[in-house]
């Protein structure tokens, strides 16, 4: 009965375990690092021998920067999705079953935040976490990396909470939270037992969408300059492509083409389990 | 009982901006050093003492805030501040505002005079093959983050076909071919993405009305599809599109830093990447704050809208 | 109608429930109320079923759940067993409420999709820790057996994969497993088919003599309370219009309402058709009931004083109390 | 008697992700000119896809029609879309089950009563509207010029309703399709509009088709009776044909599961056990078979075919009531 995967969604799949393999285990293919200048090779178009996706005009080799960008944008979207997710749904889930007082606060807090474009929040607070005591000394690369992550985090708590909050708003409303309370159980047990696995299912298929938010938003922030230092995510290898268009496009592109199927990967994922909780809904 | 609607929207609304503005200036307090020395990196501590003094620094927390506020409300954004002299906010928010929402529009005319028509076209056309390729397309388009669209016009049409220029702006009265020319692209990067959700969330509203009884009863009327389609279908199936195309607003004016970075377009978004580079946090205070009004303007609009647009959202608001 | 008033409180050792003065009311933003149930009194006595009649809107609903105290009451009292519940502390009322138990009117919705069928009748006994885990599991069984189900066929599937009738079995078995004493069903077969009606209240019917039961029965539809009730209450915008036992009432109601209500019920016999002119108009907004009888918008036999002074409930004959100043002979 | 709509062999197929599923099949039905028909039918039995598909308006690539519908002397089945549509309104109408979701929530009760009148019959504006006030009246609404500018979330179940007939008789169509108009009212309110409908159709010499699946609502309006079961017509008679000398066992089963008002308290209802077949898999022999307790081996083992007792009384059984056969233990 249930409805085989349609061919995009197996590549879908493929792709992204792909990537999350790179991101896993990249560190043990035996490939010189990301970081190793080819200097005989300055500019290789794609398909040179030793380097598949060619070199830049810095010498870098870009397959094995692929490779390290994806450990590095992965890991950074798994995170702070992850983090923003669960702080996100906690407040949305317990702010519309209680509602009252507290969910009036907390929902007034999600509009505020929501309320600043992305990329800006984003950006004042990378600005503002990552300043130093001494304004001249370099902020260290871990710290850049958790102030990076902590930042996404945030963008990512009220359009994670909005959902849950909206999602169990609905879920509340059926009878089998009445009959729950009827028969003398607790708050915290309906809440665990009957809306967190109801509500569940939607919070992963947004989070897959929310993924893709935090991808994109990572490279717009290494675009503009503030993300990962040495430019090695991919969104910093789109920004050191972009100074050299004109004589090595395949710089720009490759990494482009690395994002944007993920990305797209990510959102057709969120898609499909999206619909198939809608089916299941609609026979509800 | 209309009017409480309001009023309370309006209460809701102001405590968004006095949100935002208040935990931009916590911000500003939880920097580990005092912005006097982040603005003025060489002056003296005398300059510094002077400077913490002009901007409130020394009054605490609130004390700040009430006096940037009270500023704020009366047209005074604050200062850039360089090393050689200051510059004033509302100056650069001069020019920079009406580029901002120029693009913001081009790109919302762009955007849903394409998805109109198609979210309308493939909900009707609903599972046959037309439908199917509009729906992976859009599907694919809503995918790509808007800067690679931008870096790719950039070097195809601007580098490789030198058909548009990839720098700069120009004003409309520096005759309409040499704005355009700067608009078309910039404008074609935001919208893509756009054009795709827009005609996703348009086609979903719209298949979930075809369902609907009315239509049933509205085709058993006699009438043309065409009729049942535009004048039956379309306007209860559009509040979550104008929604939707009414938030992206605020987004458009501020967000769209990368696209205006790449263009050297310089709206909003640019100047609010700028101060943030530039540790100007007071400036950022102030931007931030009106992009916030921005966006709690065409808030307001949405209200208006969905209760022209959906009779019954007028009615909820007097038992909200 | 709609009447306040206590006269039909029968206080003796039999009662189980007793509902004193009970008034529930909504916000409806702009600072008006709705009254849903306004200063409504009733007993039930041990064993017997109560059928609450009405048209949507007539408060039937709320007071069903006011009386389980979800939520509680704006004013009045509910006595179950001796115990008032509305001025219980939260956790005894808590413990309170299993020996209440209620059965909703949808049934697809009063499950959770997510739980298997196993899980969703263990749930009251896993709540209250009662017996082992083999103990549940052995119960959950004699429950399903006692609905008419197959255990084996049911216990591992999920709601959505039954029919309605199925569901509203599988609800009643959960609503039976801390074994109650009171049940109160709200529309139980309201949302079924009309050949599965029969089965699920023959069910409950069954039910209720196995288990001793107390019940409470909601419904709009003359006809389905007729069959299971022993004492009827016929209720119009937030009120009572009409106590009495089924035979009194549906031969010779007092109530012009109760009267028109059973003259409504279409009769599938061609050869008998109906005369009398059906009730003009609708309910009017219980935002802003009409003052005096609540019934007389739409009353045919209504004069000044309907509109001037609130009827109390009175006995009209043994047993049947109306609330009405000119009821019908 | 003239033919208003003749429907011959009509079957009806939905593609679906689980095989074919067949709605409707071999549907004959006849509708005499100025005849009021009910089709009688539990949900899924098939009545209201069978009346849509007459009336040509379903669509979509997964739904499959065949057969031959002759309306008024034109076969729609020959017609195009366009020439079906120049039919409806004027020709053929339809009022809905749920007059909340029938409604154009965003648009004036004003401007959708108008709209056909304008499109359908040429009217001006003011004419429209001023007819549209007509017709408000007609269906006893009063104060219809205020009406006219109302949204429909603004007007009670009932009132819609109203509008919703308003709206379907506004072109004086010939045939008139009610499907369950009255199942989302309640019962004072479904007594009204009844009776409402039946004195419209005497009075705009309409011809009408009432979908419900209440008997005691059929048994009161309708000259005609048809019985539908899992997709099938299963009996065929007048009105008082039918009640007075019932041949399907399934007729009677449904008759006698629904609660009677007439019944006495505490009697135990006769029940239908079991469901309806599954349309996708259905049995070959009678689709009643497994929940028939005159049940054979022949009924298992062959389809039964529409026989004739005389006087136009179809049924579709083997051992049909009357006939001297042993009933199941």
């Amino acid at each position: 009965m249930r409805k085989k995967y349609t061919i995009p969604t197996y590549f879908a799949f493929g792709w992204l375990g792909f990537a999350v393999f790179l991101a896993v285990f990249g560190s043990f293919i035996p490939i010189d690092g990301y970081q190793v200048i080819h200097g005989d090779f300055i500019d290789s178009p794609p398909f040179t021998s030793g380097h598949w996706f060619g070199v830049d005009s810095n010498g870098y080799d870009i397959f094995s920067g692929i490779i390290n960008g994806a450990r590095l944008s992965i890991f950074i979207a798994v995170v702070s999705v992850g983090l923003g997710g669960f702080i996100g749904s906690l407040l949305g889930v317990t702010a519309a079953y209680y509602r009252g007082r507290y969910d009036s606060v907390v929902n007034t807090a999600f509009n505020v935040v929501l309320s600043v474009p992305n990329l800006v929040l984003a950006l004042a607070l990378v600005a503002v976490l990552a300043t130093n005591v001494d304004i001249n000394e370099a902020v260290p690369t871990w710290r850049r990396l958790i102030t990076l992550v902590m930042s996404l985090t945030i963008v990512i708590i009220p359009i994670l909470g909005r959902i849950a909050r909206a999602a169990t708003l609905a879920w509340s409303g059926r009878e089998f939270i009445v009959a729950a309370r009827s028969m003398g159980m607790r708050d915290r047990h309906i809440i665990s037992r009957h809306i967190v696995p109801n509500v569940l299912p939607a919070l992963i298929a947004v989070g897959f969408l929310a993924v893709g938010v935090v991808i994109i938003a990572e490279a717009s922030l290494s675009l503009l300059g503030v993300g990962i230092p040495d430019g090695a995510s991919w969104g910093g290898m789109i920004a050191r492509g972009r100074n050299d268009l004109e004589y090595n496009p395949h710089a720009l592109y490759i990494p482009i083409i690395a994002l944007a199927f993920t990305v797209i990967s990510t959102n057709h994922v969120g898609d499909v389990l999206r619909g198939k909780l809608d089916r299941r809904e609609g026979r509800l | 009982m209309r009017g409480s609607f309001w009023v309370k929207r309006l209460a809701q609304l102001l405590i968004t901006v006095f949100g935002v503005t208040f935990g931009c200036s916590l911000l500003v307090q939880l920097l580990p050093v005092s912005p006097a020395e982040i603005l003025l990196p060489v002056g003296s501590p005398e300059e510094r003492d002077l400077l913490t003094k002009e901007i409130g620094l020394d009054r605490g927390p609130i004390g700040y805030y009430a006096k940037w506020l009270g500023e704020f409300v009366t047209g005074d954004f604050g200062d850039i501040y360089y090393s050689g002299g200051t510059e004033e906010v509302s100056g650069r928010l001069a020019t920079a505002l009406p580029r901002s929402l120029l693009l913001m529009i081009y790109t919302q005319i762009v955007a849903l005079s394409i998805a109109i028509p198609l979210g309308v076209w493939s909900a009707y056309r609903v599972g046959r093959r037309a439908d199917k390729v509009i729906s992976n397309t859009l599907f694919t388009m809503s995918s790509i983050p808007n800067f690679a669209i931008a870096l790719v016009l950039v070097l195809i049409v601007g580098v490789r076909l030198q058909w548009l220029p990839t720098l700069d702006y120009q004003p409309f009265s520096a005759g309409p071919w040499e704005h355009a020319k700067h608009m078309i692209m910039p404008v074609l990067s935001l919208s893509v993405g756009l054009v795709a959700s827009y005609t996703r969330l348009l086609r979903a509203d719209m298949i979930a009305t075809l369902r609907e009884d009315y239509i049933t009863m509205a085709a058993s009327k006699g009438l043309s599809d065409r009729r049942v389609l535009w004048r039956h279908a379309f306007r209860p199936s559009s509040v979550t599109l104008f929604t939707s195309a009414a938030l992206n607003m605020g987004g458009l004016i501020g967000g769209a830093i990368v696209v205006e970075t790449i263009f050297a377009t310089y709206g909003v978004g640019f100047e609010v990447f700028a101060a943030i580079s530039g540790r100007q946090y007071i400036a950022l205070q102030s931007m931030v704050a009106i992009i916030c009004i921005f966006y709690v303007l065409f808030n307001l609009t949405i209200d208006v809208i969905a209760g022209y647009v959906d009779p019954r959202t007028r009615d909820r608001r007097i038992n909200a | 109608m709609a009447g306040s008033g206590v006269a039909h409180m029968r206080n003796n050792d039999e009662v189980v429930l007793e509902v004193r003065d009970l008034v529930v009311e909504f916000k409806a933003g702009g600072g008006r109320v709705v009254n849903a149930v306004s200063k409504i009194s009733f007993d039930v006595c041990r064993g017997e079923t109560l059928a609450i009649v009405g048209e949507s809107g007539c408060g039937k609903t709320t007071l069903g759940k006011a009386v389980l105290q979800l939520p509680p009451p704006n004013s009045g009292d509910v006595i179950f067993e001796g115990t008032n519940l509305s001025k219980l502390p939260k956790e005894q009322l808590r413990s309170a409420r299993t020996a209440m138990q209620m059965v909703f009117q949808d049934p697809i919705s009063s499950l959770d999709p997510r739980m298997m069928v196993r899980d969703l009748i263990e749930e009251p006994l896993w709540v209250w820790e009662r017996g082992s885990e083999e103990e549940r599991a052995v119960k959950v069984r004699e429950l399903l057996n006692n609905v008419g189900l197959d255990p084996e066929l049911v216990l591992n599937r999920r709601s959505y994969e039954f029919s309605g009738g199925q569901c509203q079995r599988i609800s009643i078995a959960r609503s039976l497993a801390l074994e109650p004493r009171m049940l109160i069903c709200d529309e139980p077969v309201s949302a079924l088919d009309v050949s599965i009606q029969a089965q699920i209240l023959n069910l409950l019917q069954d039910m209720k003599d196995r288990y001793g039961l107390t019940m409470i029965f909601i419904s709009h539809d003359l006809a389905v309370v007729k069959a299971v009730s022993n004492r009827i209450m016929v209720m119009y915008l937030g009120k009572i219009c009409e106590v009495g036992s089924p035979d009194v009432i549906y031969s010779k109601p007092a109530h012009h309402y109760t009267s028109a209500l059973i003259n409504s019920v279409p009769i599938p016999d061609p050869t008998r058709k109906r005369t009398t002119v059906p009730l003009q108009g609708e309910p009017p907004s219980p935002v802003a009931p009409p003052s005096g009888c609540r019934f007389r918008t739409r009353c045919p036999a209504a004069t000044e004083k309907c509109a001037a002074e609130e009827p109390q409930l009175r006995e009209v004959s043994p047993g049947q109390f109306v609330a009405c100043h000119h009821p019908r002979s | 008697m003239n033919s208003m709509m003749s429907i011959g062999n009509l079957h009806v197929r939905f593609a679906t992700p689980f095989g074919s599923l067949e709605a409707v099949r071999s549907v004959d039905l006849e509708i005499p000119a100025g005849a009021s028909v009910g089709i009688v039918g539990e949900s899924g039995s098939g009545k209201t896809v069978a009346c849509r598909a007459a009336m040509g308006l379903l669509s979509g690539s997964n739904v499959q029609r065949d057969g031959t519908v002759v309306f008024d002397g034109k076969e729609l089945t020959a017609m195009t879309r366009e020439e079906v549509r120049n039919e409806f309104g004027t020709g053929m109408a339809m009022i809905f089950q749920d007059p909340m979701t029938a409604l154009n929530p965003v648009r004036r009760i004003g401007t959708q009563l108008s709209e056909s009148l304008r499109l359908r019959l040429g009217m001006d504006k003011k004419a429209a509207l001023a007819r549209s006030a007509e017709l408000l009246s007609l269906v006893r609404i009063p104060d219809p010029e205020a009406m006219l500018k109302k949204f429909p979330y603004q007007l009670s179940g009932g009132m819609r309703q109203r509008v919703m007939i308003a709206i379907a008789i506004s072109c004086n169509p010939k045939l008139l399709f009610a499907d369950e108009p009255t199942t989302a009212l309640d019962v004072t309110v479904q007594a009204q509009i009844l009776q409402l409908l039946s004195e419209l159709r005497r009075d705009l010499k309409m011809s009408m088709v009432l979908i419900t699946h209440d008997l005691g609502v059929v048994a009161n309006h309708t000259d005609f009776v048809a019985v539908m079961y899992a997709g099938e017509v299963v009996e065929q008679a007048t009105t008082a044909e039918l009640f007075a000398n019932m041949k399907m066992p399934y007729t009677q089963a449904l008759l006698n599961s629904i609660p009677n008002i007439e019944m006495k308290s505490g009697e135990r209802l006769q029940v239908i056990e079991g469901r309806l077949p599954n349309p996708v898999d259905r049995p070959k022999g009678c689709g009643f078979v497994t929940r028939c307790s005159y049940a054979q081996q022949k009924c298992h083992d062959e389809h039964p075919p529409l026989l004739d007792a005389g006087n136009g009384h179809l049924y579709r059984c083997w051992y049909p009531l009357g006939h001297t056969i042993a009933r199941k233990p």
